[in-house]
């Protein structure tokens, strides 16, 4: 009923194992940092990784070695580039190879929704006249409306094994509610067969308005109060976007030595969250 | 005021093509900083919607990401990103959709998925994003991108969206499809020869009878842009710290 | 850009006419009983109505000839037993025959969210085991998951013509804000090839939080400031649901005499909503 | 309080059914009594979620419609229907589905669409609203329908949802599925007999070798039970003014 109040290391320990399908979701905003820091912190292995917009956190479990396989639809620096590990995995194959599953923003949502509803696949109108489809194919594929006759794009649903969100507020419940952008959040939460939570805050009431975007406590697996949990990310209300340092990223992630070293300093080196935010200078 | 670069002319080139009232479809980067040049000048009412769920959002600094805070804190509302690409996109509802691309071919086609072969490219770029959903459902398709012969390309290492340009705005001039659907050279800036544009082009182009020409950004275009554009950096370049974050 | 704020009776003569599908949306709640009342003081005719929950404003149009065919999935008086004058036109053809297009509440819904999603059809797994196929094999048809080879079910999409809403709030923008049970209004919205809406007030500024349910006013075609436009169903934050007058409506519309002698006096017989309001003793 | 009433031991043996922290979709009604009976008794924190799109409500009075004000506002989260039927019941979220229909045949199949042919029925019923995808995806479907000849019948008129049964709980006991799927009575409430059970069931009915007792309810359920009726019904009956309306 009421989900598990754990520490993040037990969180990601109970409910994150080598070989799962995992997403980490949030656009922009609410990216669930923490919990990715802790998953690499962990060592885990052989993840299929999903996200619409892999963004530095995926650089990094990629670069990292946690993954074999990616599901996604924009893998990019946002505003500043490349993701310098992303290409070096599927340019060069290190730190080995990795497979890759590509779609649209479009497709990737109407995917998330699919699963969400409990449906084996969603359509839409998309991917016409692109090599998209022949490149993925496996994933891909016409279909055909049994009432007008138009051929349309049909996608197999996604259910991630895990699900991990970030989110402003959590109370005693456990009932979560998400505040901002919320990109494919909702979705990605409902099509999930395991839904972990990382919070800025356990508070005794939500205080959420009536039609808020509330995760029912009864749906959540585990909850891990982060503060600071989605940093570089932001969480609306709490702090801002560290634009420089997505700046920064592109620096650091450009070689395999100054990533390795980076990670090995402020992820591997520091034990949790706090001394990651410490070591980066975003506190104390 | 007078001197400008060739990607301020291109910007503004952009802003000028939006209509009052026209529901936008805006992606980061250059559509963004034409989009709301065009918001702070000519076109109020825009409707600016980002991806990211933002509806009606008229930022005070550009974002640097999708999804920024500004944006939200900006919009008329913020919804699910699903319900930009079904209630909007799909829908029908946005009259004019950006994009940018690593390649573009002449007909309009274009690449931002590899340079290579896909099973084992050279460059591994972004990727689709919104792009050929935007290329399939805005009324109106503007591409915005820098010449050059590695970039305006006879044939696309992948086609990441489909062509359906109603103008491909460069640094240099605006070519427009005709009746074939191949892109026409119709307009260059000031100061720029059609030699120079076919110079930059890696397909033999084709250039109108008539060459329209193009009126050098305006002082007060100008000044909204790098007004605009000294905010965003200096929003951008602040480290963020959470010094008071779960106190 | 800005819609039309016009009288009611003016925005419903401007974008309800004779032979359109209609569908007046809210499930329960906000359901826009003064805009129906208004169709039937403009005696409009042969209306495709669409609704998930025909409810007494149906009942009403039905008795009074508007309708030609209905497109539903509960045609009830919730808690309180039959639609009479919907019972009455399907049993007797009174006063006029009524085609039907039926469907549970999870199609209506699928093919709400189709319309709105600028598909042509969706799908669901649903009907199964049931009759409800063979009694509108039209609208409903199998489809085959081009992954799985699952058998499930495709609907078409609804685009009403006009879909009409109410809504609690509206600003000088246009933007509308509606609060509490939506039902399948967001969709019934987005699928609409016009959108009207009633609300019980116009403000300067909205004042909604952010992740509200708000429709941007550049989607809608006329909005008309009709305070207690929703009763006897209600505008939560400003009138409950007249549950009384629910109940009371099972005996005005057991016969056709009683009610179109109500219907004489409360609807025809009154000018405008005010009237109505006053003339059925909930004001004045 | 020793005397009740054959209505009340069918809701409080529907009631009793409920475990606590079980999800349930709640239909109007005798399941919506059923089962905030069962919340303010054993099951404190049952989640009822009822088709309007009002997920983990606690209300004070019962709904008259589906859609109340007052399950809004005593609700952890208020969302848009589609997703009820998306989210949590096609996802398979829901633990217990609650229906009740006109009709119900040997093997739990429902009717609540017509009498008669469908083309030129006798008698139109409300409908299907939520309950053909109830019974497909609830883990378990609780039935609850008053016993008689003329509605436990030996051929639906229409099947409005398939038979997939937990309990059929009538006024007189209850029934439930054999190996076979045909209904097996299973219970009979203190001073009923199996004869009457039978005589009030259209085709011949099964009976379990033992036939378990069923207690009658007890005071405090009782208690609970009426008053809550009672509080409902004044809710109900007092009509709206408006005149503070648009002042």
């Amino acid at each position: 009923m009421i989900p598990a109040f754990l520490p993040l290391r037990d969180a990601i320990a109970a409910h994150v194992r080598d070989g799962l399908t995992v997403a980490l979701e949030g656009f922009t905003h609410l990216i669930p940092f923490a919990a990715g820091h802790e998953i690499i912190r962990q060592r885990r292995r052989d993840l299929t990784l999903v996200r619409m917009t892999p963004d530095l956190i995926y650089d990094q479990l990629i670069g990292m070695g946690c993954a074999r396989a990616l599901v996604f639809s924009w893998g990019g620096n946002p505003g500043v580039g490349s993701l310098h590990r992303l290409r070096d995995a599927i340019e060069q194959q290190w730190p080995g190879p990795l497979a890759i599953d590509e779609h649209s923003h479009a497709g990737m949502a109407v995917r998330y929704a699919a699963g969400a509803a409990g449906l084996p696949f969603g359509i839409l109108r998309g991917y016409t006249g692109t090599d998209l489809a022949a490149a993925n194919a496996a994933h891909i594929r016409p279909i055909t409306c049994p009432f007008t006759g138009e051929t349309l794009t049909a996608l197999p649903a996604l259910t991630p094994d895990v699900t991990i969100l970030h989110a402003q507020r959590a109370d005693r419940e456990g009932n979560v509610w998400l505040r901002g952008i919320v990109g494919a959040s909702r979705e990605a939460a409902m099509a999930a067969r395991t839904l972990v939570v990382t919070v800025e805050e356990v508070v005794d009431a939500l205080d959420a308005p009536m039609n808020a975007f509330v995760i029912p406590g009864w749906q959540v697996a585990a909850i891990s109060a982060v503060p600071g949990g989605a940093y570089p990310s932001y969480a609306l209300g709490h702090y801002p976007r560290d634009n420089a340092f997505y700046q920064a990223w592109d620096g650091i992630a450009r070689t395999r030595e100054s990533f390795t070293a980076w990670m090995a300093t402020h992820v591997l080196g520091t034990a949790d969250h706090a001394a990651f935010l410490r070591s980066v200078g975003g506190t104390g | 005021m007078s001197a400008y670069t060739s990607d301020e002319m291109m910007t503004v080139a952009a802003a000028r093509r939006l209509r009052n009232g026209a529901v936008c479809f805006v992606g980061i980067g250059l559509p963004s900083a034409a989009c709301n040049l065009a918001r702070l000048t000519h076109a109020p009412d825009l409707v600016l919607i980002y991806e990211s769920g933002t509806v009606g959002t008229r930022p005070h600094v550009l974002p640097l990401s999708i999804g920024d805070g500004e944006l939200a804190e900006t919009a008329r509302s913020v919804i699910p990103l699903p319900e930009i690409f079904t209630h909007y996109l799909q829908r029908g509802r946005v009259d004019v959709g950006f994009l940018g691309a690593a390649q573009v071919d002449r007909v309009g086609g274009l690449n931002s998925t590899v340079i290579g072969p896909y099973a084992a490219p050279q460059v591994r770029l972004p990727g689709a994003g919104g792009a050929p959903e935007i290329a399939a459902h805005a009324r109106e398709v503007l591409v915005v991108m820098k010449q050059s012969t590695r970039t305006f390309v006879e044939r696309l290492d992948f086609r990441t969206s489909a062509g359906r340009v109603r103008a491909l705005i460069t640094d240099l001039g605006v070519m427009e499809p005709g009746a074939d659907g191949e892109l026409v050279l119709t307009q260059v800036y000031a100061g720029v020869t059609v030699e120079q544009v076919r110079a930059a082009c890696g397909w033999p182009l084709r250039v109108a009878a008539r060459i329209a020409p193009v009126a050098p950004p305006t002082p007060e275009e100008l000044a909204v842009l790098r007004d605009l554009q000294t905010r965003t950096r200096a929003a951008h370049a602040a480290r963020v710290r959470l010094d008071g974050v779960g106190a």
